[in-house]
């Protein structure tokens, strides 16, 4: 594969629509079908063509758009990040491999990291050739970070010591980088002295395990970590300090990061309805009044996601802090695609056989999707998690009795 | 919108004082909304208005909504929009007569119904052709659909030998249509507000085994699923009103539909969320039930749904 | 009005069928058309209406079918209530205005009475000629009956002198008594010293104040016990131990009461299918997808409700405790009816005007029913309290680590 | 059934006991099956069965959904009895073959799809005429369809050349199917319970903030909801079975509707339930979900509901 990666950026001051106008062109004239999920070419892509794929995106000015321009980034701000991410949601591309590095271990190194990490680690996040993995959670722990037990012991000679053991790991194996969670002190600490790395995955001790998911897929990993020894400029900011500022910076990415979502939710059910057109003995469901219902509802749907987003990058544009907002994003996003994903699944399930080839690739698509739609509303904070949030500290709600 | 020097919020404030005299006031209440200038923000200025667009008077009526105003203020900010100008426009711009829209019937049928507060306005906008015409109610008899709201009914006419005092055609009525859309949706999102702020209050205040209601984990997530709602439906109305990256506008249906699936759903679970309380006609929330099942019915909202759903895959 | 009442019961020993078919024949033959809710000619009854009506069905048999002879009931089983249930299902009829009386006051005094008061109390709430309220819920206490601050005190002449204010009292102005729950110690007692009395309403220091409720009705009452004084005899049972047993009563009494409606809810969608396909342009949508596929879901839905109260007499019947179990049947019935009287209201509105008469009827009993049914979620213990029971009763969560 | 000797429970232990038999002898399980008389309860006595009425299969159903059984259980008894006294059946009852059952296509369509374990049976029911013909898989050539279920793919089938062993007529054919709904209930019944238990087990277990999850109000409703759905699934599906008091047999299609939905609910939700636990592939809760959607898609769901709908709107 080879991509267009010869591109002068417009200037969005010029032209509010010609950032999102040079994005569709670039996809539209480099995306290859087989990227397409909707196209009867598609084919999951290899770890390495996914890499060729993202660093020509990033290239192209289709990656790291907010980043700044000394660390490879292209200088701009969230609504060209936003336009971008509407044409990256218009098609059905495979979801990021190198997601881990752009939205969570390279907005946390801006944060925290030294002018040095932030040299050698952010370009090679956005050409792909660092791939990062996150290891926070971990088996006893859950969201109760409270009861996080991986250790990081500093040693005399300044290096550190971590054994422990972590979990829902993904893309663990092919990682070059960890980034970390550890804690410096006991359990009984609760909150003090956590303390991030960036670890790397070749460092003796390390040992993954993947963990095969309900999709067939090896979508994560347990990392086991034992007397694993790192020189102290793996560490991420200071024990406290960089865990407090680390927290800000997931704030805003839980907010930010896959702004496409709704966009893509909609390039799927275009999907959906011309697989379901494509085929005569599914047609005849687009007639019915509960599924032009649904459809209308899902479009609603979508709709809602596309206001919550664009009004929280007006808002961060604005200089208003985001704060717990992203749980609102978060909560909608994934049980409106969930329950989209269950209906998909249904649709394209009630003929068999399927004659048309557009068909049965939407076949193969949803009910992949449908299983993998069962963890959205798990991951990243459960939705039980997210309406704590909301309750907590969006609505303020007391607990106890004023006094 | 946050470009000009008025900004929505601004908007909502003085619109809510007003509302709220105009509820101390309830005779005076047309008057005391013409007077702070409720009607007037989305007419043109060379008809004695502000001269601001339809998304300036969102928050009059999204005010509208959360305060529970008795009042067809929506239609009324339409009606002096589209009349903007004309006799008729003028009198419903200076609070001199009441306008009313009839959502079923027209003309030619012969008869007007879902008409909000029909029995006491002065004015109603009824289809017309691919048009609309606004009668004189004073030449038409108005009966009381009081089935679901005996306090505000809803009204039907027998159009026979009605008065026309001005007509919309095509584009205009078009025009109001989607005006129309706009405010509802916002009136609607301020009754869900409205509905999610008492509760979350109420069960902030109400103690049982010794915590306030709210401490309960399940009353918290209730109350969180409202606040959601509330919150996209409120963002998919606003991102309705701008424009995309190519300068080009957006459709509204979504806007209301959604504002009404949700603020169905929010209001029905505050009452629930009242427990007993919430059952009374003393607690004011079953006027916001009533007003967006109004609403619903009058739109149709089903079927509109059900219409979005059929033009998306119509596109597809 | 005057019916039929010369009745000689079958024995349902001797057939299965023939108390279900007694039950029928005699509400085709005597139940009045202005008593029955789909029909044009009905009149909401006035109490004395009411009164001589339940009357004459206690009188047909089909009133008081398990209690006992001596006490002017018919001395049969649940099995023959749960027959007579679902003919009285059957029949859009107005609810009883006497059920304060059928099923609450009268299994208590069952349970805790003297023979005196049995004597006096039961056959006189079969008959209608007394009429009862409920004082059990307060304005500070909800369902946390810890915080119930009625307050009982005995007088040295053997009296008890009452004072505290109630709420949500169904019926107070016409009702001869008071089924009350008070405490004869301090809120500090919490569950302690709980005692119930029978209040006659006509006692001096009772005052009621009507509640009108969403629907336009005077609902229910808020009743204020000012120094009122009651005869010791007017006591029911002992402090703690009445209360206690009539906790065992209302268990069973909430999982037997009113075991019509899942029946009553089938006659009411059989009455909104009638009234729309009465009107041609209402007609129309009985053949939209949706419009089928919900009403399949409710008949789904009823017939697990019946399958739920079906089970329940047949397990009680068997000598089974039933627990909690009530709590399974209260989520059941008041989730299922709130949501179909949500697409009832719905379907009936859709098309103004309506020009059938039936589908005018229709209208009207479906916009009280949407509106009185918000409060099915909230009486009689909440669905939130339901699910509360539901988790530490019959799945017996822990809330604690075992040790 | 109560009156019986033989009460559901020691059906349900029998039942339990040979299936975790089975799973301990993979390679075994027919045979384990067999011999523990799974296949024979409903069998005419006459013809080497214990000669009950299907009701007495439906604990050894919903046992089978609750253990997760792979193997098509339910098939495998409605085709022992409905074959019950020919060459086919007394194999299928002996465990010499594996029955499954195409629940699309026909003989005249010339293919057979949505076939259970079709890859690994060795005889298929599939419609033929207004009957149905049991036709031997070694005669045609299987396609698996493992787009939802990889390990156990449903099967697709040309019949060209298809050689029939045993036919239905259309009485017998719809007594099978009626059959078929009443196990096909019980077995997700069984399935939503195993996923509900498996669920209340893990939350107690797991350990957040120092108390178990299932301490956390929100967790404690979900399952009390899962609770409660399949308790009423389950009743409704005792109710399908028994007579009413005029000793008229009942219409068994709303037992396995809501026997469906209320399946999907409570296996996704216990999904949800487990965490990152519910979505590896360790944990068997997505064997049930692949179980459950693959019947539910068998035998139409969406449209036996809307079928059921259309009864009561034509008979009301």
């Amino acid at each position: 594969m080879s991509f267009d990666t010869n591109v002068t950026l417009p200037d969005p001051a010029t032209d509010r629509g010609a950032f999102r106008a040079h994005a569709r062109k670039w996809l539209a004239e480099n995306l290859p079908s087989t990227l397409q999920a909707d196209s009867l070419d598609f084919k999951y892509p290899s770890l390495d063509e996914a890499r060729v794929w993202e660093a020509a995106m990033h290239k192209a000015g289709l990656w790291g758009m907010t980043w700044p321009k000394e660390y490879g980034g292209h200088g701009l701000t969230l609504r060209e990040h936003l336009a971008v991410n509407k044409e990256v949601g218009a098609v059905l591309m495979p979801e990021s491999v190198g997601s881990i590095g752009k939205e969570l271990a390279g907005p946390v190194i801006m944060a925290v990291g030294t002018e040095a990490q932030k040299n050698h680690f952010l370009p090679n996040i956005l050409t792909m050739s660092h791939m990062w993995c996150q290891g926070f959670s971990e088996p006893e722990a859950g969201s109760d970070l409270a009861r996080l037990r991986t250790r990081a012991v500093q040693q005399e000679d300044g290096s550190w010591r971590i054994n422990g053991q972590k979990i829902w790991t993904s893309g663990a194996a092919k990682a070059d980088y960890c980034l970390l969670l550890t804690r410096t002190g006991t359990v009984a600490d609760k909150h003090r002295g956590m303390l991030m790395f960036a670890v790397p995955m070749n460092t003796p001790g390390i040992r993954v395990v993947n963990i095969k998911s309900i999709d067939g897929k090896d979508s994560f990993a347990e990392v086991f970590f034992d007397d694993v020894v790192v020189a102290d400029d793996a560490r991420l900011g200071a024990p406290d300090e960089g865990w407090s500022a680390a927290i800000r910076v997931l704030s805003i990415e839980r907010a930010t990061n896959r702004m496409y979502r709704p966009w893509r939710f909609e390039a799927e059910l275009k999907f959906l309805v011309k697989a379901l057109k494509s085929d005569p003995d599914l047609a005849v469901k687009l007639e019915d009044a509960d599924v032009q219902k649904r459809i209308g509802q899902i479009v609603t749907e979508i709709d809602g996601l596309k206001g919550l987003i664009e009004r929280a990058v007006d808002q961060m544009m604005g200089g208003a802090p985001i704060g717990a907002r992203g749980s609102l994003s978060k909560l909608s996003w994934s049980e409106t695609h969930q329950s989209f994903m269950g209906f998909a699944y249904e649709m394209i399930s009630t003929v068999t056989p399927l004659n048309s080839p557009l068909a049965q690739r939407a076949k193969k698509h949803f009910t992949t999707a449908y299983l993998f739609a069962r963890a959205e509303t798990i991951y990243a904070g459960t939705s039980e998690v997210q309406c704590d949030i909301i309750a907590q500290r969006i609505l303020n709600l007391p607990t106890e009795l004023k006094a | 919108m946050s470009d000009d020097s008025l900004s929505p919020e601004e908007f909502a404030e003085a619109a809510g004082a007003a509302i709220l005299d105009a509820q101390s006031r309830p005779e005076e209440t047309r008057d005391v909304l013409a007077e702070a200038g409720l009607f007037s923000v989305s007419v043109a200025e060379d008809h004695g208005g502000m001269g601001l667009g339809i998304e300036f008077s969102v928050p009059v009526a999204q005010t509208a909504g959360e305060k529970q105003l008795r009042f067809p203020v929506v239609e009324q900010i339409v009606l002096a929009r589209a009349f903007a100008g004309t006799e008729a426009g003028e009198a419903l711009l200076g609070g001199a007569l009441t306008g009313t829209i009839a959502f079923a019937g027209s003309l030619e049928a012969g008869f007007a119904a879902r008409a909000a507060f029909a029995t006491t306005a002065d004015v109603m906008l009824v289809a017309d052709g691919d048009g609309a015409a606004l009668i004189d109610l004073g030449s038409v008899t108005v009966e009381a659909d009081a089935t679901l709201d005996p306090e505000a009914p809803s009204g039907f006419a027998r159009l026979e030998g009605a008065k026309v005092l001005a007509r919309l055609d095509a584009a205009a009525y078009a025009g109001l249509k989607r005006d129309v859309t706009i405010l509802f949706a916002a009136f609607v999102n301020g009754a869900a507000e409205g509905a999610l702020n008492r509760s979350a209050d109420y069960l902030a205040q109400r103690v049982q085994f010794g915590r306030p209601l709210s401490a309960k984990q399940a009353v918290r997530h209730h109350l969180a699923r409202m606040k959601l709602g509330t919150e996209v439906a409120i963002a998919r109305l606003r991102r309705a009103l701008l424009d995309n990256e190519f300068a080009e506008s957006r459709a509204v249906e979504t806007a209301l539909t959604g504002a009404l699936s949700n603020a169905v759903f929010v209001v029905e679970k505050a009452i629930h969320l009242h427990g007993g309380m919430g059952f009374t006609e003393e607690l004011p929330l079953h006027y916001s039930l009533r007003d967006v099942r109004k609403i619903e019915t009058a739109l149709q909202a089903g079927a509109q749904t059900r219409a979005i759903g059929r033009a998306f895959i119509d596109a597809a």
